[in-house]
């Protein structure tokens, strides 16, 4: 399947979608963020009827106000060469980021979405039991490191705490790892 | 009688060099479950690059994985340059390609060596890794570092291949052609060997999908996919080369695929040296890198390496995810190693050729809950020695006099 | 008796046995580094390993059993002397020779296994138990062919004794081609005894760490070290003697030439470690059942009817 | 042909040939000249406009005036524990005032040794080959700063 008919196959089923689905360098269709209840829609069409049906990853992001979720997917009969990447989109709000796991389609998926859980604070419903990834054991709670807000230098490795300075402090100019 | 006992292997272990703990319930020598536990190291790349400008974070990237560094560091720059709009010419993409195959050629001597070595057969092993030398110096030669070669630039690749590096690169090849002769002949033809690997750790081709496997681990179940023919970047459209499959779908299989790779490979370097173009080798790039999003990929020499880099307008990327081949072989894991036997273990663990570095990559911990590190120096190292064999041999070492180092 | 002990203390005993055991593991070392294209240890580089170790700190379970834990390296290495002073060094005959000391030879080289098994089995580690439990299959495995492929050459000798043996084949040297069957499965039998490659499950360390040795250390770990080296110069020179019937009269010829034919044997055993990949437990039990002792077998049959027919 | 232990043959091969290891510290150390070892600074061309500490991943690199505004005296600073040895600094450097050296042996037992002034070091080197070298290029050395 071309982009150009990936496009055409979304739009058709999702008119709402129109001038949401964009074709990027030939071989990437990017379909804009979608609400979780939206997009589980778009994902079982794409996963059952386009047989969209070989997972990447997820990638987590934030973007201020929401989390967002970038699902790579490609169809596993693809023509052997030019491989076309559906890249699917949802977001959740920050102050209730729940999304819904994609592991019962694609099992590869559970490291990935527990990644989310550690590092960006999602709350992944249905995902399977198994041991946390990448975080270690005894890490604090509320400790998203890739939210923009968490900073590296206010976090002590020693004692595990996070110390931001009280707002009105002027922040420090350096940055990263020492 | 059947007692179970779990045995671990990691996190630290003598089979695996780097950290990660498989828990293995055995009945018996056979493995009745495994669970998989993996992020014991994390070093928050993807973090720090957010901090950095994409020229630092390109080298923080080059550093995920030791093995297929030249791969990252292509693929976040394929990232970079389609967001910035910069082509790279055509002689950087050969010069990429061929340290590309280099890479494999070094990474799958490797992984040769430590399958050997894990099955006891150092012989292998020494030969395996005497012959990655060679490489290694080549890419030490044109890259300037044995590991972390330094060879590309956002824009294009630092260093020009000279002539009697050409000469050499030859040379080198006419050696490893003759070795890999015979370690195509020892893979096939050693009945200890093949023993050893053969029904050991496998995942069909259903499985394969399920798990989401990649690389040399799918292509051994007659997967036919590779990233430089599914999404040929670089010079890899113009580079005429073989996918090499095979239907053993097992540790036996992996050997063989990654055997005729390297045979593959060094064609491939033939070709690219042969028909390298003229020209320059660095184009401009931007410092500020308009805003956007792109995933690229890459064939690394263990399999499909995902990036993707948000821009943001500014000189620091917004996000980089990294998506190593080792983290996608993972999954299946459990399941290659279920049902086979103790022995096995370590070699199924090796032979999707896993890299702790490129798998765990997220955050910098120094988990000591004392809050005290004790990290000795030379001298009170050497005076703790003292010390000890004072105590318990009674025999006062600290006449002894060392050699101090001579700086440079 | 000041003879005695001095053979027994110094040559051809204890102290001999040492320090043939440090340069046997050096010519063993160093050949499997040159087959692999390597430079190799240093001479001393045994000894300086057993020195290190020596002085280095011993460190005793917690739920280990304190003196069993002590005393076995101790047994192993006090059952590989006593061995060594049956096997014939200068000449044909050995220190001490008796009828029946094949038997005691090859029963006291069963005690280093049972040692390295109860060693395992008490440091009441997980790896351990796991190397213990794997010592103990493997020597089921290859004890039986071991023992038949030396009892058949002394069945066509007509006695139980190694110097009888080496007696008599020093008179007929021809018969011995008749067992080079035995040879053979001696060879690779041995190296199962001895827990090299391709034998070395109880000590696999890419998969048990260390095996049944993995909390010994310090000096016991040094005499178990020890003792697995004599361990080797004893095997050696119990092939040597039963297989290699050279024996000259003069003492000190005899002992030239049991150092070559030691060395032959090293030189054997090294290249059958560095050819071959380890397999696994079940592979071997397999293996020393359905090939190994059938062999054996066949040669002992063979042997009965020559020294039948004779 | 499939047989066990067929390596044997080629591995008893080697037993005549010289290893292909070697003892490390004794004996020739053998490193490609374009290999990236320890950095060296030509002091007299630096402007202190400290590109290389942009741009440098580790951080290890440092520029800083020791002088006063008019009258200028960069020193810089690398931490040799830091370095990464990427030369990214080199390419950064418009002057070109920075290069490798083969020289990859660079560890002691002190971690104050690790921080190098590469300044310093520069002028320390210069002022040995002022007293070593022939008189003309003494000379030469001497002229520069009067420009």
């Amino acid at each position: 399947m071309t982009a150009a008919q990936t496009q055409e196959q979304i739009i058709a089923k999702y008119p709402s979608l129109e001038g949401k689905v964009h074709i990027a360098s030939d071989l990437r269709v990017w379909v804009d963020a979608l609400p979780a209840s939206e997009f589980e829609d778009l994902l079982a069409y794409v996963h059952d009827e386009m047989k969209y049906d070989f997972f990447h990853l997820v990638i987590g992001l934030d973007s201020g106000e929401n989390l967002e979720f970038v699902y790579i997917l490609s169809q596993w009969e693809a023509p052997a060469d030019n491989e076309v990447l559906l890249l699917l989109k949802q977001y959740a709000p920050k102050s209730n980021p729940v999304i819904k796991s994609v592991s019962d389609r694609y099992a590869n998926a559970t490291w990935h979405e527990r990644e989310l859980v550690d590092l960006l604070g999602a709350i992944v419903e249905d995902l399977p039991p198994g041991l946390s990834y990448p975080l270690p054991d005894g890490w604090p709670e509320g400790n998203y490191p890739l939210r923009k807000d968490w900073k590296v230098e206010f976090f002590d490795p020693l004692t595990l705490t996070y110390n931001p300075p009280a707002p009105a402090e002027e922040k420090p100019e350096e940055g990263g790892a020492k | 009688m059947s007692k179970k006992v779990i045995v671990p292997i990691g996190p630290q272990h003598p089979a695996l060099k780097e950290p990660a703990c498989f828990s293995l319930t055995l009945e018996g020598e056979k493995v009745l479950s495994a669970v998989v536990g993996v992020g014991y190291n994390h070093r928050g790349l993807e973090k720090s690059c957010e901090s950095r400008s994409y020229i630092q974070s390109l080298y923080i990237i080059e550093r995920v994985c030791g093995i297929c560094s030249h791969s990252h560091s292509t693929c976040f720059l394929q990232c970079a340059e389609e967001l910035a709009g910069v082509e790279i010419t055509r002689r950087a993409a050969y010069i990429r390609v061929l340290m590309g195959e280099l890479e494999r050629l070094h990474s799958h001597l490797l992984w040769l060596g430590v399958a050997a070595h894990l099955i006891g057969f150092d012989t292998l092993f020494c030969y395996a890794w005497r012959d990655r030398e060679l490489v290694l110096d080549l890419l030490a030669d044109l890259g300037g570092n044995r590991v972390n070669y330094g060879i590309n630039t956002p824009g294009g690749v630092r260093r020009d291949v000279t002539p009697e590096q050409i000469q050499d690169i030859l040379s080198t090849m006419d050696i490893l052609d003759k070795q890999l002769a015979y370690y195509v002949e020892l893979a096939l033809g050693d009945t200890v060997l093949a023993a050893r690997l053969a029904n050991v750790g496998k995942l069909s081709k259903e499985e394969c999908i399920h798990f989401g496997a990649v690389g040399p681990t799918a292509r051994a179940a007659e997967v036919n996919y590779d990233i430089r023919k599914v999404g040929p970047t670089a010079a890899y459209a113009e580079i005429p080369f073989n996918v090499i499959t095979d239907t053993h779908a097992d540790v036996f299989g992996r050997t063989v695929v990654r055997v005729l790779e390297m045979v593959e490979s060094v064609k491939m370097v033939r070709y690219a040296v042969a028909n390298m173009p003229d020209g320059d080798i660095l184009v401009k790039f931007p410092r500020k890198v308009p805003a956007g999003e792109v995933v690229s990929r890459y064939e690394a020499p263990r399999g499909e390496d995902v990036h993707y880099v948000k821009a943001n307008g500014s000189e620091h990327p917004e996000r980089v995810r990294v998506r190593a081949p080792s983290e996608a072989n993972w999954h299946g894991m459990a399941h290659m190693i279920e049902g086979d036997y103790l022995a096995d273990a370590p070699l199924i663990i090796a032979a999707i050729d896993p890299c702790y570095s490129c798998t765990d990559r997220a955050f910098v911990l120094n988990n000591n809950n004392t809050g005290e590190q004790q990290v000795f120096d030379w001298k009170q190292l050497r005076q703790y020695s003292i010390d000890f064999y004072k105590k318990e041999h009674g025999f006062d070492a600290s006449k002894i006099k060392i050699a101090e180092k001579k700086h440079f | 008796m000041a003879l005695s002990l001095f053979n027994i203390l110094i040559f051809p005993g204890f102290l001999f046995l040492g320090v043939y055991s440090l340069a046997f593991e050096y010519i063993d070392r160093i050949i499997y580094a040159r087959m692999q294209n390597r430079q190799g240890p240093p001479w001393f580089q045994p000894l300086a390993d057993f020195l290190k170790l020596v002085g280095k700190e011993t460190i005793i379970p917690e739920d280990a059993d304190k003196n069993i834990f002590k005393a076995l390296p101790i047994f192993a290495m006090a059952a590989v002397t006593a061995a060594f002073l049956y096997v014939p060094i200068t000449g044909v005959n050995s220190l001490f020779p008796f009828e029946g000391d094949l038997i005691v030879v090859l029963y006291l080289l069963t005690i280093p296994t049972l040692t390295f098994f109860l060693a395992g089995w008490m440091s009441s580690s997980l790896y351990s138990t796991i190397g213990a439990v794997r010592a103990m299959t493997q020597l089921f495995s290859y004890e039986v062919p071991l023992f038949m492929a030396l009892l058949a050459p002394a069945i066509l000798a007509g006695t139980w004794s190694l110097s009888g043996i080496a007696a008599y084949y020093h008179a007929n040297p021809l018969w011995i081609l008749v067992n080079i069957p035995a040879f053979l499965v001696a060879i690779v039998a041995i190296q199962g005894k001895l827990e090299r490659l391709p034998f070395d499950m109880p000590e696999a360390e890419t998969e048990l760490c260390a095996g049944t040795f993995t909390e010994y250390s310090g000096r016991l770990l040094a005499i178990f070290r020890m003792a697995i080296d004599a361990e080797l110069v004893v095997v050696a020179a119990i092939v040597a003697a039963v297989f290699f019937p050279i024996f000259v009269a003069n003492a000190w010829l005899g002992f030239l030439i049991f150092v070559i034919k030691t060395l032959v044997v090293a030189f054997i055993l090294a290249i059958f470690r560095s050819v071959m990949a380890r397999i696994r437990i079940e592979q071997m039990v397999i293996f020393c059942w359905k090939y190994l002792t059938p062999v054996a077998l066949l040669q002992i049959v063979i042997n009965i009817v020559i020294k039948g027919v004779l | 042909m499939a047989y066990p232990g067929k390596i044997t043959k080629f591995a008893m091969g080697h037993l005549s040939k010289a290893p292909a290891t070697r003892a490390f510290p004794l004996g020739e150390l053998i490193i490609t000249p374009h290999f990236r070892g320890k950095l060296v600074l030509k002091a007299d061309d630096c402007i202190g406009c400290g590109l290389c500490e942009r741009d440098c991943p580790a951080y290890a690199i440092k520029v800083e005036n020791r002088g006063t505004k008019e009258n200028k005296d960069f020193h810089v600073t690398l931490n040799l524990a830091h370095c990464i040895f990427c030369c990214q600094c080199m390419d950064s450097c418009r002057k070109g005032c920075l290069s490798y050296t083969p020289n990859v042996q660079l560890a002691g037992f002190n971690k104050d040794d690790l921080i190098v002034d590469l300044t310093e070091e520069w002028k320390a080197a210069q002022a040995v080959s002022a007293e070593e070298a022939p008189a003309e290029e003494a000379a030469v050395d001497e002229a520069k700063p009067e420009e």
